[in-house]
């Protein structure tokens, strides 16, 4: 570890740049006390593309595609929930094969999405080590450690249900597909086997990825006992879009969220999202932190009193009494039951639970593909109201995503709003730092291993700030800046 | 002999352009036969002290996405160009400005002020501001200010090659890897796609009729799009005919209209001025009221014509917007 | 405020046929007008790029004038007609690029209206006055659009010799 | 990119042409040169008095020789008069004759403005931005496209006529084509010509019949040009015959059918009278007329409107078998080089200045209508009679009647003085009454008319200036019972006067026709605001127009006399024949072309040219351009989404690098 510094105005800093592997950029200020413990630790966002701002004008129809560019690593989430806006501001329920095509895709999104955070973005801390050398923590390493093999067959897999997005999106990044009231591609019956075939195969990834998990994971003592220890554990509400029967789903349903003991606090529709999140605003960052509105904002705490809640995977199946399908319940149960029943509060769960829900999206994948209805030749209901308001959501893969739209009769965006996944999870994403920076970093003990595990505290989010700052332009590498009790740099330290 | 190194960078960008490369998939190993990427924030672990740490010109070549709107993603851009060899401008938002260009229509106060006063989401603490110094628990923190504009990365540094495209697509990704690894690259300043309209590669090219006139221009969730015809005939408005190709038409194969993303041909300074004059000069109708209102069939002719292209188009920017200074 | 001595300048692209020779006619018959309009010669008004306009605009121009043929009299059939439909879009997306309405304007002069081109030249000039300078290139750095074509203004060309 | 036109350096010279003082009384021609003389590519930068002249094209040729000049500017008057010309100088220099550029500052700036240093600015500007362009002028060549040796000519009055002669004894083919049944126009219903007082019809019968003799003329009357394509050498003109029902090769012209004519007696007015007798709905237009063919009238005729008629008419034609009631109208399409268009003028309508009594009072009569009644093959025989058929004992003339009046027409209509002062002594001649002329100025230009107007005092032909303020049958005096009364003020004796007298004439000025409007878009010219066809330029080409190949003569052009009208008859015919004789055109190369390499196949630019010049090549899926029928409008190459359409002389780095030229600040 060798030392090197920097000048910045008065101030000197120790720095650590950019954050790496997680989609989007942040920046993390810790303070330390005279002991040299962190007495504060700040997860500063700078950045605001102003979507809300330049989507005035344009014609609603244009806003899946606009809006997917929030985010070209869930552009698929974006466009969905912007379609389902429009759904909802014209009023029109898209055909029984639009809906299914749109399922289709959005699962197979969901699980390419899960599968590039396994094996490229959070996996590597796990299958490769927290400690391990920095060039290795990355796909690369990961191939290294499970075989060029898998390696190779992750890529295939990926690379097929993209292929599948692609087919009915066009693009897989920022695909065009949706429309009010339905797609704008059908399905070549001729297609049909290649997609079962594909979806069979997912499936059996899926499985095959909870396998990989189980053996590099949970068979490593280590591991388990880091993923619950209190370092990374916060007793917050969680959030999660569930069907009729409070199962998660993905696609549509109401919002259910439940508190931190785990009883249902709260179950609505997309259209009431304005009652329950509220956002606020901190000086020091451009994103702003989400906490439920009835509850008012009661700072950065968790336990009793807390009005902060959490989405994505560990939050989903948090809020949710159970999985819709059969594999995936299955897993559900031995989730819980491993890491000590609902809810679970250990943030590093969240990469469990998005291999859960891997499981669940593929088999979704296999029942949709096998419906006799996908391969439809109605795929649009035509508008005929003139638009007004339409609010959509989806579940991202990194939580609940709501798309709020208002337009002029001409069907020209007046106001928009959007409510985005990373969001919903920044004041939690916030205090895991913040503990995980006190847990780890006592007595000026700093090393880049320790440092990687803060990151860890928020990598499991797989937090976007691409997303989270659909608000905020550019971005600012993220650093970890450890100032003395004068506020005066206490040192930098630069990984070799 | 070593590998050449190649860096990733992203600026004021979505990821896509991440994912795009991430989309090489098995020809990722190829090309990481070929070259050690040195740098790449959103897929391996590595600090920008070890660029800084490189001897100038050290890197063959840096892939840069994102557009260019804050000082930090400016210094970053001067930092990799001075330390490659071939600086190129990857995907519509380097090279155009992208989509987050559309912010060039709004003064940053405008954006400011819906994200921190009129969200309708906001909470009780409304009108909050982030601010460039604060100090929280006495600990001083601070935020970088925001550019007024939105520019393309050859707006800020000079840029050696374009690679189009919102993302480019991994084959042109890869050719273009290859082409600058050749013995002859092509001549700097190069958009490394088709100098040719996408109509060129258009599937539904043979569809289109030789006297198309518009009597009406629709919009897509008006009609049923027909699959096999080409969609300026079935009058939507198509981009394509004054849109580089290369992409495979892409968008065209989802049965959607192209949006442009490609930018415009060498030939062409100013992408949306060219689809307006084509698309114009083709309506149908010969007299005032009549021409008026087939164009009202287009209502938004700057967020469609400029969906991608607002920052480097002639104008680059809206007018309203210079009225309005953020208050420091 | 602006450089008391400010004069707009006008840039104006004129048909052979119509405009321009009515420009010239205005000349013969010695009418006089504001010397703030500078005449770029064009064969026809449908020749009118609407890059040219931006250019103008973008380089300095406080405003851009468009003459032709009257509506039935183009030299070329149909060419005005053209230029009459790019117009009336261009206008909304001006007007989306936040600029006055008065800067830019399409006249018919046919080649007998030597006076209504001292007409249109002078109330312009007044029009704009009051809207003060453009001065976009500065005001929004559109000069890039310039430096990024560098390759084909010839004192790029020469400097990169 | 013109890159071709790029390589090797590029050595300008520039030069500004005082005019006279033209030029340089408003702009400091030095100054421009000197500013000029800084930009980078300018080798030579001179000013000189006239660069249009011997010398001062000399003067650019000895710089191209001595400096290696490969570009020139010159910055003098409009391109449109002198660029040939200066085009022509540097190809004799030696040097493509496009590696050119004019700038407008006499027309466009010197002429307009007042203001010095602004004008001088302005030309700095003008010339910046066309050193700027001219540097990427391309080298091209002129093409020559050969011109059809026929030649039309629209009208067949007097100067069409002479028109039409003068190609034919050339030795051209002429198409004639008259709308009247007849040839012979408004110069037919005269009786003598001023000054000279000599027949008219002795003037103007033989050429008539010398048009319907010439074996070079094909004569159309009672026809019309409806369509007119193609350009300069190459035009195809659709011509509307109408039927006359009676067989033109077949009528001998004997007249016996309108002698059987169910009706005996003339019954509808005549037009050739101005309706000052009646004709059958079989009739000949007057007896002179060309061709010598009767014609039927199809709304008057019986047959056409009853179908119940003992048709006379054929049995009268007996064997001859000319009459033929099924005759239909026509289109005929024919191929002509040039085109003169002679379609002349239509009198003013008195009955639009109420005070002078037109049509209310009979006895008030308009020029025309006096010129019938004294020509001895007139209605009355050359008797100049009142209604009731008494011969009138005063006679007054009102002048300027449509003409130098800002209510109706303010130009002059050039002849009605001499005319009014021909029908004034014809009066004398043919009746003993006193006449009175009332005038505001007396125009007499001409060759011999002053000695006519001199001729008219002294047979005592009464002037009195002023305008006619009212024309009354309301008599105040005794004298002026049953008479007309003209109120005017007498402005040389500076008193109002009540004239009686028992005729008065309308002197009615010349108004473009009605149809000019439509006749201009057919022959793509221009109107005058007055509405006279507009010539390319007063001077140097009076009788061209802006549309090369298309001619005018007469009063089409403007109100003028019958010497005048025949001298520039004569002037059009020789332009056509110089451009026949010639043998080919050379056309401006601004030919839009498409690179292959870069043109998607979009078809957008099909359906935008009017020429049809653009085509769709299957094979290659690319469109393509013939330069054979591109007129260079550019329309498609402003509406090419990709760019990829260009235009020699405008293309668009020229263009682009002209407006930045013009915005740069000195």
């Amino acid at each position: 570890m060798n030392t090197a510094t920097e000048t910045r105005g008065s101030r000197r800093h120790l720095s650590i740049e950019p954050i790496t592997r997680l989609e989007g950029h942040g920046r993390i200020e810790i303070f330390l006390d005279d002991a040299g413990d962190v007495e504060h630790a700040y997860l500063q966002i700078p950045e605001l593309r102003g979507f809300e701002v330049f989507s005035r004008g344009r014609p609603a129809e244009d806003m899946p595609q606009i809006t997917s560019r929030i985010c070209g690593v869930c552009p698929t989430a974006h466009h969905m929930a912007a379609t389902k806006a429009l759904d909802d501001l014209y009023r029109v329920e898209p055909t029984p094969t639009a809906r299914k095509i749109r399922e289709l895709v959005y699962n197979a999104f969901m699980l390419e999405d899960h599968a590039l955070h396994v094996y490229v973005l959070g996996g590597p801390d796990f299958i490769v080590g927290p400690q391990a050398p920095a060039a290795e923590r990355n796909l690369v390493g990961v191939i290294g450690k499970v075989g060029v093999e898998v390696g190779k067959k992750v890529i295939a897999m990926r690379r097929r249900v993209r292929e599948l997005i692609a087919y009915f999106g066009g693009k897989v990044i920022h695909p065009v597909l949706g429309l009010p009231g339905g797609v704008a591609k059908g399905l070549d019956p001729a297609e049909l086997p290649r997609f079962q075939a594909l979806a069979r195969d997912a499936l059996e990834f899926a499985l095959f990825t909870n396998q990989v998990f189980h053996d590099l994971v949970l068979k490593n003592p280590d591991y388990v006992k880091l993923i619950i220890s209190d370092v990374y554990t916060h007793r917050t509400y969680y959030m999660g879009l569930v069907d009729a029967q409070n199962r998660v789903n993905f696609y549509d349903g109401r919002i259910r969220v439940v508190d931190p003991a785990g009883r249902e606090y709260a179950s609505f529709p997309a259209s009431r999202y304005r009652e329950f999140i509220a956002e606020h605003t901190e000086p020091w960052s451009y994103m702003n932190f989400c906490y439920l509105r009835p509850l008012g904002w009661n700072g950065f705490t968790d336990g009793t009193g807390t009005s902060v809640y959490a989405v994505a995977p560990l939050a989903r199946l948090n809020a949710s009494d159970g999985m819709a399908t059969p594999l995936a319940q299955k897993a559900y149960e031995e989730y819980f039951a491993t890491l000590g029943g609902k809810p679970v509060h250990h943030t590093l769960a969240n990469h469990w639970a998005r291999v859960v829900e891997m499981i669940h999206a593929a088999e979704r994948m296999v029942a949709l593909a096998s419906d006799p209805e996908l391969t439809g030749t109605d795929l649009r209901t035509l508008p005929a109201q003139k638009p007004s308001v339409g609010i959509g959501v989806v579940e991202a893969p990194r939580g609940t995503l709501f798309h709020h739209y208002e337009t002029d009769e001409l069907g020209l965006i007046t106001k928009a709003n959007l409510i985005v996944a990373t969001q919903n999870n920044a004041a939690r994403i916030a205090m895991s730092v913040e503990k995980a920076a006190k847990g780890l970093i006592r007595k000026h003990e700093v090393s880049e291993g320790l440092l990687n595990m803060v990151e860890m505290a928020f990598r499991a989010y797989d937090p976007c700030f691409g997303c989270a700052t659909h608000s905020l332009p550019g971005h600012l590498p993220l650093r970890v800046r450890i100032h003395d009790r004068k506020g005066g740099l206490w040192r930098e330290l630069v990984q070799e | 002999m070593p590998k050449p190194k190649v860096a990733i960078y992203w600026c004021a960008s979505c990821g896509g352009c991440e994912e795009a490369v991430v989309d090489l998939a098995e020809d990722i190993l190829g090309i990481l036969d070929a070259v050690d990427i040195v740098f790449w924030p959103v897929a391996m672990d590595f600090k920008k002290s070890d660029v800084a740490a490189l001897p100038d010109q050290a890197l063959f070549a840096t892939l840069l996405n994102g557009a260019i709107r804050t000082s930090d993603q400016e210094e970053m851009a001067r930092l990799l160009r001075r330390k490659s060899r071939h600086l190129v401008a990857y995907g519509a938002c380097a090279s155009l400005g992208g989509v987050p260009g559309l912010a060039n229509q709004f003064s940053r106060e405008q954006l400011l002020r819906f994200a921190y006063d009129e969200a309708p989401t906001l909470g009780a603490d409304r009108k909050t501001r982030p601010a460039l110094e604060t100090r929280h628990n006495g600990h001083p923190l601070v935020l970088p200010e925001l550019d007024e504009t939105v520019r393309s990365l050859d707006q800020v540094v000079e840029v050696d090659y374009y690679l189009p495209g919102c993302p480019p697509t991994p084959k042109l990704t890869q050719a273009a890897l290859l082409a600058l690894l050749s013995d002859n690259p092509p001549p700097r300043g190069s958009v490394l796609a088709p100098d040719i309209a996408l109509c060129d590669e258009c599937p539904r090219k043979a569809s289109k009729p030789q006297d198309l006139s518009f009597s009406e221009f629709k919009r897509p969730h008006q009609m049923m799009i027909d699959a096999e015809k080409c969609l300026l005939a079935q009058g939507l408005v198509c981009c394509g005919p004054a849109t580089r190709g290369g992409c495979g038409a892409q968008c065209i194969g989802g049965n959607m209209p192209c949006t442009g993303c490609f930018g415009p041909t060498s030939r062409v300074r100013d992408q949306g001025a060219k689809i307006l004059s084509s698309l114009c000069a083709n309506v149908a109708a010969k007299d005032e009221t009549a021409i008026q209102r087939t164009l009202d069939g287009i209502p938004d002719p700057l967020g469609t014509f400029y969906r991608y292209a607002l920052p480097r188009s002639i104008l680059r920017r809206s007018g309203y917007a210079a009225a309005e200074t953020t208050p420091k | 405020m602006h450089d008391p001595n400010w004069e707009p300048r006008i840039v104006a692209f004129f048909c052979n046929w119509c405009t321009y020779t009515a420009a010239d006619l205005a000349g013969v018959s010695r009418l006089k007008y504001a010397p703030n309009v500078r005449i770029v010669r064009l064969m026809c008004s449908g020749r009118v790029d609407p890059q040219f306009i931006l250019a103008a605009l973008a380089g300095g121009a406080d405003g851009v004038l468009i003459g032709g043929c009257h509506i039935g009299d183009c030299h070329y059939a149909e060419g005005n007609l053209k230029t009459l439909r790019r117009f009336r879009l261009l206008k909304r997306l001006l007007a989306g690029f936040g600029l006055e309405e008065p800067r830019v304007r399409l006249e018919w002069i046919s080649a007998a209206e030597g006076d209504k081109v001292r007409c249109v030249i002078n109330e312009m000039v007044e029009q704009l006055r009051p809207l003060g300078p453009l001065a976009w290139g500065q005001r929004h750095g559109a000069q890039g659009w310039q430096a990024a074509s560098a390759a084909i203004t010839p004192e790029a060309e020469a400097a990169h010799a | 990119m013109n890159t071709n036109s790029r390589n090797g350096d590029i050595r300008i010279g520039f030069y500004i042409c005082h005019c006279g003082r033209n030029i340089a009384g408003v702009v400091d021609c030095a100054a421009v040169a000197g500013e000029i003389a800084k930009l980078p590519g300018v080798v030579v930068s001179r000013d000189y008095k006239y660069m249009c002249s011997e010398p001062g094209q000399e003067l650019i040729q000895d710089d191209i020789r001595e400096r290696a000049l490969n570009r020139v500017v010159v910055a003098s008057c409009s391109p449109l008069l002198h660029e040939h010309t200066f085009r022509n100088a540097i190809e004799a220099g030696g040097l493509n004759r496009f590696f050119f550029q004019m700038v407008n500052i006499r027309e466009h700036d010197s002429w307009v403005h007042t203001d010095g240093p602004a004008a001088t600015a302005k030309a700095i500007a003008l010339a910046r931005a066309a050193v700027r362009r001219v540097r990427l002028h391309c080298a091209l060549e002129t093409v020559r496209a050969p011109i059809h040796p026929d030649v039309l000519v629209v009208g067949g009055g007097i100067t069409g006529i002479h028109a039409a002669l003068t190609l034919a004894n050339g030795g051209k083919k002429v198409f004639l084509v008259e709308r009247e049944p007849s040839i012979g126009g408004h110069m037919a219903k005269f009786d003598k010509t001023f000054p000279t007082l000599d027949c008219a019809a002795c003037i103007l019968t033989p050429k008539m019949s010398a048009v319907r003799a010439h074996e070079n003329i094909r004569l159309w009357t009672n026809s019309e040009v409806v369509k007119v394509e193609g350009y300069v050498g190459n035009y195809t003109v659709t011509v509307r015959r109408r039927p006359r029902y009676v067989n033109e090769e077949l009528c001998v012209g004997c007249q016996e059918c309108i002698e059987a004519c169910v009706f005996k007696e003339g019954k509808f007015p005549d037009e050739f009278n101005v309706g000052l007798s009646k004709r059958k709905p079989i009739y000949i237009p007057f007896p002179q007329a060309v061709p010598q063919v009767v014609l039927i009238d199809r709304e008057r005729c019986l047959h056409f409107k009853t179908g119940k008629c003992k048709r006379t008419c054929v049995e009268a034609c007996a064997d001859r078998h000319a009459i033929d009631f099924t005759q239909k109208e026509e289109l005929v399409e024919i191929k002509v080089g040039n085109i003169i268009v002679a379609t002349g003028f239509k009198l003013f309508d008195a009955g639009r200045i109420p005070q002078y009594g037109y049509g209310r009072y009979p006895n008030v009569v308009t020029s025309i209508e006096l010129e019938r009644l004294v020509t001895s093959s007139g209605p009355t025989g050359g008797d100049v009679l009142l209604r009731d058929g008494r011969s009138p004992k005063s006679v007054a003339f009102i002048l300027c009647v449509g003409s130098r009046d800002f209510r109706t027409n303010r130009w002059c209509s050039r002849t009605c003085c001499m005319h009014s002062m021909k029908l004034a002594q014809l009066v004398r001649e043919h009746t003993d009454a006193e006449v009175t002329v009332f005038y505001l100025d007396i125009r007499a230009p001409g060759k011999g008319c002053e000695e006519f107007y001199d001729k008219s005092l002294k047979e005592g032909i009464r002037f009195v200036r002023g305008r006619v303020a009212e024309v009354t049958d309301w008599a105040l005096r005794e004298e002026e019972e049953g008479k007309l009364v003209i109120r005017a003020e007498d402005t040389l004796a500076g008193v109002v006067r009540r004239i009686p007298v028992d005729m008065i004439v309308l002197a009615v000025g010349m108004e473009p026709q009605a149809d000019a409007q439509d006749v201009r878009r057919l022959f793509n010219m221009s109107c005058g605001t007055e509405g006279w066809f507009l010539e390319k330029h007063p001077k140097l080409a009076p009788v061209s127009t802006f549309t090369d190949g298309v001619f005018i003569a007469g009063c089409c052009q403007g109100p003028k006399d019958i010497p005048d009208s025949i001298a520039q008859a004569g002037a059009a015919a020789a332009e056509a024949m110089a451009l026949i004789d010639r043998g080919f055109i050379e056309q401006e190369p601004n030919t839009a072309y498409i690179a292959e390499a870069e043109c998607s196949g979009c078809k957008s630019c099909i359906p935008l040219c009017p020429y049809k010049a653009i085509g769709f090549d299957e094979p290659t899926r690319k469109a393509r351009i013939n330069a054979a029928l591109c007129k260079g409008c550019g329309t498609c190459v402003a509406a090419c989404p990709s760019g990829s359409i260009r235009q020699h002389l405008f293309e668009d780095d020229e263009i682009f690098s002209e407006i930045e030229g013009v915005l740069t600040h000195a």
